[in-house]
């Protein structure tokens, strides 16, 4: 299969998409002069104008706002955040708009928007330009939050955002834009929202992980596989709410569990993972949980500081070791 | 203009003011669950704004919501179904008083979050001009909500890309406990068009006829792709910021006679008498019908059920 | 000892504080002239004038960026959020600039400010005004996070966030402030940010609550110990990051845990509680480690619906009861 | 005004350009980590400004904060050394180019969220209100940073209490990759001082004694208590918007033909030689003085050590 990068995968989503259904259209900053900080938006203006291809003031309570009462308006648009963080600026039009608006009142209508957020480190962005803030929105309902850890995820699982009608959040990960992989060219290339992936089938531990960790996680499993442990290696994909019974039923059958992220590990992603193996299958664990991810820091500048802050490989398989003592 | 305008104004404005008033009577009884704002006395703005709009246009609404919501056509029974709970409302029991929505009528819904209205009809407005349709969209806002920074990410983004979108200012004075002039850097919120390079108007709110003359400008200028602009609409909250508010923040006295030289309704009814638009007997017709109307609906709301426990989980995800 | 309500408990609070440290203030919405919507702010402009207690615009950003500004210049500010709710509106001042200044600039300074947030359900606040959003908080470094369950804690804590010289989310729910409680008269009541009180002693099971929920906590302890178990329960009081020495010395006794609090379950604050446990003392566990919370849904307005969001009481008796089956 | 006055604006500008030129080398180079937003072209602006302002004023600087740190008095070794990520910097490493302050004289510090220093501005100003001094804050911001929300929050605060902040906008006409008049409804950012009731005035940016005399006004109208305004400086983003920009979306020939005509520091140079202001040779004394400087800068930063990991929870809290 032909092998393109994350961020041409994500720009094909958004291609086959916007021929498809004239209703959707994006808008954010810098996206359509300079097609996206990442490339990621490059070239759609030429196929779709700058009707569809908007860039933005730089005012993003009124792009997530906007986007929203477009939405309510019957468009399917898709906003783009330039960085994830700055979605604590937007938090108000998210957690109380678009997650609340079709439950708030009664159904009577929808909100078939895409936010999408580029997260994660990216070398010395410092402490307001290389977040990971996923775990803020598993605590709010009406929202959906995906995030794909390759470029078929990335294209597959940004298609089926697009056409989702609920609001959902798409986290890509900055480092991955770059990653190449393979992506089949069938139009109809989606990943089910709500469901997660056994990315590496194994009996003796799981990990849980997804986005840019998942790479960490699949070269932990290959050291451990050198040293005779069989991992298994789930990558959420949907992150809320996410799958827990693909989860349930890997712990049980492993009776391990170690959940891996970049975001602080404090309370990240991974607790709400811990705590649902606790509460639905404690019997079946022979070892403690083990989570892996950041420090309880901000995101330190400087390349030493910003290492020791960052998670690594070399936590997932020393964590592993440990459960087998 | 018909009679039938005239009858309509003041059929809508009637509509409100009873309306609020068996919401302010079971809503002291503790009947009606939550906070609840009234319109009482800002009857004409509603009214004269949404009788230039029709069900395709789009209007944002406040958490005092009650009037915008039957100026621009939801039924005043599931509307009191809404706000008694009740599984019969718009929202199925789950919005209420803050929360009130008729997605038919092109009511986008009210909103608990003071100024959260500003970017949602931005983004309608959008909408409307990527379609090329001539609708438009309006937003109502407060004095106080004149301040939350969405109104300038709102208006600049309206204003650059000349989007059909109307600011209605519903200036009463008051931000709940706070005159708004203490917050405020300026005394006419609709000078702040200035800075965006757009019309920006004062109107008379407790007259019906100039609300609607005016803001028919904005909205025709909206329609035919000219863009945003303010309207302000001068007038005074009469009832407390909520009902139950103990008011010890000014005195009734002042309020209660301002009301009285300047209720919205009486004025009108004067004008209408006066030049024979309407006769008393048309009038009277009017009020009993709605009186009517609106017993109707409080007995519909009072006989309708709750919402079951089963509900819950309901309109949460569609997929 | 005399009793005084949650309100009045932390009025004391701000007046003592404010007589003996001149660099604190108070700024929020409708706070001066009405005493807050709650009373909780009533009479203080008497006592320290318009300079210091100070109604602003409706204008979250600004408040809790400006109060950030004070600290900056060497005050002590503290900023009333009105309804925690509105929040969100502030994540951006919140996550980007005050729980990272002091680090991202080395320590070159200080944010000695408190965030005083009402949550929690109110008769049919409906979606926008009832909600408890502390778990957002946990995920993020340089912030503390504090929530009293009574009166005497209302008061010692608000006065110990006053002094803190770190940022302080202070969370006080909004149905506790009519609730009475012996609170000393002493000057120095303070409650020392960062350790949880076992509030009730016990050796069969371990509860972890806090803030209303310690009302429910302490009502199934008794309840309980009627039917012969022996409950200990736990107000973390502080919440993030909360004191997890004292939850595992609790468990590693009792060998069972339940989490409640009135937030949201899935992503709740519960969710970190449970995987610490399950990484440090999962050895020492009998029984599944169960949570307490809301329904996934957001806070409806009709009374029925309310009630079936509402986490009760009876499901904390169950799920122990549960435990030992 | 004496010759140090002259000596100083010129020191200051040309330690800015300097300081820039070594961080655009090292940066290009791979050996400064992160983004780097250049001040080149805009020097006259922070220098002109700060040379109103003490230590104990305050300033509040944006993603491109070299200049203003520089010009509000830092010292540039550490700065440089802050840049490259080393332990001797301002902030031990931990902050960067976009997290750049120095506390000691004043500097609140860069910000990289776009528009997130309005309010931190406005806040050190209510701070000096309360304390009763005569200190005053200032506010940088960039064209595309006046459609943030916060302008308008901060802004109306300041306004509404006449607190001693001066809001200086650096109109570069760029936004990022977007030219500031498609996505900005006004082209005099200055209008919206109308919208709050404050003065907003227009500065040649490029015009290093223009833009002291006229923040000095605003300056001085803060400091007596007058309350807040809008300076707007005009000038040009001669560089890309950071080291590495393809600039695919302008024409860099335009850009360095108008550098070429409205370089400040070149502008002032003949503003001095021609009035008889400095000397050529204490020109050049400067300069030599000042390449000296960075030249030490830089190798005071390449020689210190990077932070050590042990370090990584200092500073986290304090209690
Ligand atoms: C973002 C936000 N801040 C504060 C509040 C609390 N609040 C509700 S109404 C109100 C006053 C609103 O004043 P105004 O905008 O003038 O509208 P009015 O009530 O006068 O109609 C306040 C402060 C809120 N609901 N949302
Ligand atoms: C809140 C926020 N939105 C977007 C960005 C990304 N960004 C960084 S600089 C910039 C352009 C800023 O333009 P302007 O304010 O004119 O300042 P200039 O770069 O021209 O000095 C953008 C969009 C950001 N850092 N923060
Ligand atoms: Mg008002
Ligand atoms: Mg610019």
């Amino acid at each position: 299969m032909r092998e393109i990068t994350f961020s041409q995968a994500t720009l094909e989503a958004m291609k086959e998409e916007m021929q498809r259904d004239d209703t959707i259209f994006v808008m954010g900053e810098d996206i359509a002069r300079q097609g996206g900080i990442f490339g990621q938006f490059k070239g759609l203006p030429d196929d779709f104008g700058t009707d569809r291809i908007i860039d933005t003031p730089i005012s993003e309570t009124a792009i997530i706002g906007s986007a929203i009462g477009a939405a309510l308006a019957g468009m399917r648009p898709v906003a783009d955040m330039h960085f994830a963080d700055f979605m604590g600026i937007t938090m108000d039009e998210v957690f109380n708009q678009m997650a609340k608006i079709r439950y708030m009142f009664g159904g009577q209508t929808k909100i078939p928007m895409v936010i999408r957020a580029p997260d994660g480190l990216i070398r010395s962005g410092a402490a307001q330009h290389s977040q990971s803030i996923e775990a803020w929105f598993n605590n709010i309902p009406g929202i959906k939050v995906v995030a794909p850890s390759n470029p078929s995820d990335a294209k597959g699982l940004l298609k089926a955002a697009i056409r989702s009608d609920d609001p959902i959040i798409y986290f890509e990960n900055k480092d991955l834009y770059r990653q190449s992989g393979p992506v089949s060219e069938e139009e109809e290339l989606l990943v089910e929202i709500g469901k997660a992936k056994v990315a590496r089938a194994g009996t003796d531990v799981t990990i849980v992980s997804y986005s840019v960790m998942m790479n960490n996680a699949l070269e932990a499993a290959e050291i451990l596989e050198k040293e005779g442990y069989s991992v298994e290696v789930i990558d959420l994909i949907t992150l809320s709410p996410f799958d827990e019974k693909t989860v349930i039923e890997s712990v049980k059958k492993t009776h391990r569990l170690l959940i891996a992220h970049e975001a602080v590990k404090k309370g990240g992603l991974g607790g709400e993972v811990a705590a649902v193996v606790a509460e639905e299958a404690i019997d079946y664990l022979d070892a403690p949980i083990i989570r892996v991810g950041a420090k309880f820091t901000p995101v330190p500048f400087s390349p030493t500081l910003e290492e020791a802050y960052r998670p690594k490989t070399h936590e997932i398989v020393d964590g592993i070791r440990s459960m087998f003592i | 203009m018909d009679k039938h305008f005239y009858a309509d104004l003041y059929r809508t404005m009637y509509r409100i003011r009873t309306f609020e008033k068996k919401i302010e009577e079971f809503s002291l009884k503790g009947e009606i669950p939550g906070f609840v704002h009234l319109y009482i006395g800002e009857e004409a703005i509603a009214t004269g704004v949404c009788a230039n709009l029709t069900h395709q246009d789009y209007i944002q609404s406040t958490h005092r919501g009650h009037g915008h919501t039957i100026a621009k056509g939801a039924q005043t029974d599931r509307m009191m179904a809404e706000l008694f709970g009740k599984k019969t409302g718009y929202c199925k029991g789950k919005g209420g008083s803050m929360h009130i929505a008729d997605f038919s009528v092109g009511m986008l819904g009210a909103n608990g979050i003071v100024g959260g209205g500003y970017t949602l009809a931005t983004g309608a407005a959008l909408a409307e001009k990527i379609k090329k349709t001539q609708n438009v969209s309006v937003v109502f806002f407060g004095d106080g909500a004149s301040n939350r920074g969405t109104f300038h990410e709102a208006l600049n983004m309206a204003a650059a890309w000349k989007l059909p979108v109307v600011f209605v200012c519903e200036n009463n004075e008051w931000a709940s406990t706070t005159p708004y002039q203490t917050t405020t850097s300026v005394k006419d919120i609709s000078v702040r068009a200035k800075g965006y390079d757009v019309p920006g108007v004062i109107v008379d709110g407790n007259n019906v006829l100039e609300v609607y003359e005016v803001s028919k400008e904005a909205i025709d200028r909206a329609r035919k792709g000219q863009g945003p602009s303010i309207v302000e609409m001068k007038t005074l909250r009469i009832k407390g910021h909520y009902v139950g508010d103990p008011e010890m923040y000014r005195t009734a006295e002042e309020v209660q006679k301002r009301f009285r030289e300047n209720d919205p309704i009486t004025r009108f009814e004067a004008t209408l008498l006066e030049n024979e638009l309407l006769s008393r007997k048309e009038i009277d017709g009017i009020i009993r019908e709605i009186d009517e109307e609106i017993e109707a609906a409080v007995k519909f709301a009072l006989e309708s059920p709750f919402p079951d426990e089963s509900e819950l989980y309901d309109d949460l995800y569609i997929d």
